[in-house]
């Protein structure tokens, strides 16, 4: 992790039975704050940005101080150099788009404006929208636009309050890969309030749960919906092997790919040209261990590999398989440790479905 | 004939300038009623608003009691400045002014409500003053129903017809306003000059709600699509 | 000094009868405007609250050209059953009534507007009849800005002074109403009556006016939390 | 197929670009009308309340005509049978909870009433809410009230349109469960709009996709999920296999379940007494299907069974194999299928991780 861009450490008391009570730092990358409704997550995003006045602490950003109770300094909302969107766009209903983008860069040359105006429009994909009104703009759009607008002006940072959670399947989705896209372009250190794992999963590199005003657990997304996902929808709350890969061949009913440094995976047939370049992702949980070569499975890989390693945790056990250059996660029980004399050093076999290879483009 | 519209015209020009003083002394007050909270907010709201329901006569007598040659500040005028503000065109700028005024206070002051806060702040965000913010977002989206209070206190001030009579009297071509003048056309039996007088303020008072009808915001508009 | 409340009694009888007149004939219309499209919607609802910016002497010229013993309706009533309107307590509740029905018809139309028809489509759909929706749901909902846009109009009833003096004249005991009988005190110089009327009715004003505060439902309720 | 409750025809002008037009028969199920926004779901299920008067065509609920153009009948609303659920809970807010739900018993005797507002709210989950207004509730118990206050008068058909699209994780999760509760319980028809997966693979049994006001496709969730569903959120493609069961014993790591007329499962660790009914839920994609017993596998389940049916679709295959009374669904490549030699009546072993079987509460 690099150097942190943004520290915060600061008490604020809501209301009799909510403080929060936050101490963090935050590098250039985006960060989940996950957690229920009413653990303060908006509340710490409002402390960040200064509409809602600290108690007491220190908040910095770069080499900007935004806030210290002890030198009683509040900076002003227009010097924090942040940019903000919400679940409700925040749109000038009076101003076209390409207004609302420019808006905060006045004072700026106008060849700036306009230019930073087209590419920022560009990158949100709402360049086809700069002359409309708010008003004639669908959900999606409106929150693309939102976006485009609180990045114009190369914020320090990006505060997202659930941007796509009034938005349909095709307007999430949409969003979220534009703003994935503008994060590896502009890099902004963001911070992302979210209750979906699968926003989670795919836009953060750290996630923060909060609960009860304070943060409670900190670790990649993975590790974090694995401690803390819900037990009775278990579908996300696995670790993930994520591989890039490239498409190797095609047969009758179903394709191979090559993972970069690994082995060969059979999987559901893919309609693009051999060569592309893929991501592919296995849960740790479709992978089943064998001891030796095992025939007559309607698993479509069985994939030699070294154990690695072991990590038990509670009532699971991860172990860690080595095949090539690549290593794979994979959930068993710890009963089967034992069982399988599972040890590092230890060879095995990973079985795994055609059907539990899931297929990322590679450019999301 | 001509100097039948005289009162016309003079109830114009106290209509106007009555109209100045309230957007002017309005202006700021709505908005602190619309944005600031303090202790005794509810009052000094309901007390602004008494002159829609408070008898016009009730009116006139308040002011004669203050503005009035013995009252507390008409007295003080007239000893330091020589200034009277009574039974002249200013006690008559006064008199509509006051009755006139919740008719400005009341829409502007939802206008100014009806302005998002949350979209000033995204405009401090992104980096500008709180005259910035003021000038290109608060007054661009509350102008309509600022337009739409004035235009109706314009038509009631010019309309003032108790208060006026009480404090400003009934002195033709200073204080003879043109619903005084119906008045006395109708008390007089000149039928012709009170229909006259009658079918112009008709009209002045139809224009005025319908451009407030159409400078008045929608509820939707000002504020979300 | 009882006599003084002669005039305030007839005032407050005037009005009562005028805000009783308002709500039966407003809560309908401004249930319609609410709830009805039409063409003409907008001219209809517009000429309704004309008496709010109107001259009060116009409104009268035009009450006594109509109602008057030579008007369209005056003269048939007269002639058919002997009644007149002018000029008497009748007068003073129809031109008091006018007056006030704006001040009554604005908030009873946000009232009903206020209520969501998604709500009654859902008692609908949970099989009541049109007439149970109405007193179980809108009503019940309504009520409160119904409420006070009738303590409003009648406020206004009370103080009206132009119209009435213009309809209905001023006659001791039968058509001075309290806010005539302030200005007759000025004029005569009779401060103390004047100064006890002005408090009396300054005191049903605000009273009026914190009731209609109370019962006005503020912007969230009504429709949901 | 059981004999269609619910028989629609009907066309509608929305505006220039959109029209209705469908011809649907609906059974005893729960119909998810997917698709996304703009395609005309909303609308379609307000032409079907009779909130919107259809241009031509016609309704017909059991043996009630709600509509028909030809004889021009709309029915009235009160007289249609009909609970509607929002995204917008649309409690009345001057009453309190117990009022809301006896709101569409009027005219019935008192003791009924009584009776029937405490079944359905506990049913719903609500019985500890009865006296508070609905403005003192949360979110997701506004709309576990509303979806009472709906069921409490049997209606003879339930229309939810995106119900918990505005509520948070918890909340959805809760008022899904509910509702699958009491349809389990009342066995109420339900057209049910979402643009979810998960919830329509949590309560469909039949799935409708819509665009641009036509039905396109009809089908299991599954099928039609696999057909149009996102190709890059794979997670919920899923088939389920979903048994009642309970708890047998509890062993040094691990518990294990009994499923009502079929195997025993081994599953993670389960901190409840011997006996405790529950619901457990596989994956069909979690399973794996050998032709002989295997040994030395990190699986804890091997269990036996009957290849009933192989229906294949597109690119996968969905193998049924019968244990005992109980029908499990096997998700497979066609491959698999050719290499196994998988047809009907040939035994084989459904191989089934622990951490695979997830347990759900029983009276969820």
């Amino acid at each position: 992790m690099s150097e942190p861009r943004l520290k915060i450490k600061l008490t604020h008391c809501v209301h009799e039975t909510l403080t929060i009570d936050v101490d963090l730092a935050i590098s250039q990358e985006c960060v989940i704050l996950f957690g229920r409704s009413g653990a303060g997550k908006s509340t710490l995003l409002r402390l960040i940005a200064g509409l809602i006045r600290p108690d007491s602490g220190r908040i910095q950003l770069d080499h900007h101080c935004l806030f210290d109770s002890q030198i009683r300094k509040h900076a002003p909302l227009r010097s924090r150099g942040i940019g903000l969107i919400y679940q409700d766009d925040l749109l000038f209903p009076h101003l076209c788009v390409a207004a609302n983008l420019g808006f905060g860069l006045k004072g700026r040359p106008r060849g700036e404006v306009v230019s930073r105006v087209a590419e920022i429009a560009r990158l949100c994909g709402v360049d086809h929208l700069l002359d409309r009104a708010p008003a004639t703009l669908s959900g999606g759009e409106r929150q693309r636009v939102g976006l485009a607008r609180a990045l114009a002006p190369r914020p320090r940072l990006l505060l997202c309050d659930e941007p796509v959670s009034a938005l349909d399947l095709e307007g999430r989705q949409s969003l979220i890969a534009r703003l994935a896209a503008v994060r590896r372009v502009e890099g902004t250190p963001t911070i992302y309030i979210t209750h979906s794992p699968t926003e989670a999963l795919a836009l953060g590199s750290t996630m923060l749960v909060m609960e009860a005003g304070t943060i409670i657990d900190r670790g990649t997304p993975l590790e974090v919906l694995g401690r803390h996902g819900a037990t009775s929808m278990a579908d996300w709350s696995s670790a993930q092997n994520v591989f890039t890969s490239v498409i190797d061949s095609h047969l009758a009913n179903e394709s191979r790919i090559k993972i970069d440094g690994g082995p060969t995976l059979i999987v559901p047939t893919l309609m693009r040209a051999v060569g592309t370049p893929l991501v592919v992702r296995v849960r740790a949980d479709d992978i089943l261990l064998a001891r030796s070569q095992v025939e007559g499975l309607s698993a479509r890989n069985i994939v030699e590999g070294t154990v690695d390693q072991i990590v038990r945790h509670g009532d699971e056990a991860e172990v860690l398989v080595r095949t090539g250059s690549a290593t794979w996660v994979v959930s068993v029980v710890p009963t089967a440790v034992t069982e399988l004399g599972l040890n590092p050093g230890v060879e095995v076999f990973m079985i795994i479905k055609a059907r539990g290879c899931h297929i990322l483009d590679a450019d999301v | 004939m001509l100097s039948d519209f005289a009162p016309l015209w003079l109830s114009l020009q106290i209509a106007t300038f009555a109209t100045c003083l309230i957007v002017v002394i309005g202006g700021p007050i709505s908005m602190v009623l619309a944005r600031v909270s303090f202790a005794g907010k509810g009052l000094i709201g309901g007390a602004l608003i008494l002159p829609l329901v408070l008898p016009p006569t009730v009116l006139g007598y308040y002011l004669l009691q203050v503005l009035g040659r013995e009252g507390w500040i008409g007295q003080g005028l007239e000893h330091t400045l020589g200034m009277i503000l009574v039974f002249n065109p200013v006690g008559a700028v006064i008199a509509s002014s006051i009755a006139a005024f919740p008719l400005f206070l009341l829409p502007a002051r939802s206008a100014w409500e009806g302005v998002k806060p949350d979209l000033e702040d995204a405009a401090r965000l992104l980096g500008r003053s709180e005259l910035s913010v003021f000038t290109s977002v608060t007054l661009p989206l509350a102008w309509r129903g600022l337009a739409a209070g004035a235009v109706l206190a314009f038509a009631r001030a010019l309309g003032d017809f108790g208060a006026t009579l009480m404090v400003a009297g009934d002195i033709p071509d200073r204080t003879r306003t043109a619903p005084i003048a119906i008045y006395n056309a109708v008390s007089m039996g000149d039928s012709a000059t009170a229909a006259r007088l009658t079918f112009a303020m008709s009209m002045l008072a139809i224009t005025a709600l319908w451009l407030a009808g159409r400078a008045q915001p929608s509820p939707a508009r000002g504020s979300r699509s």
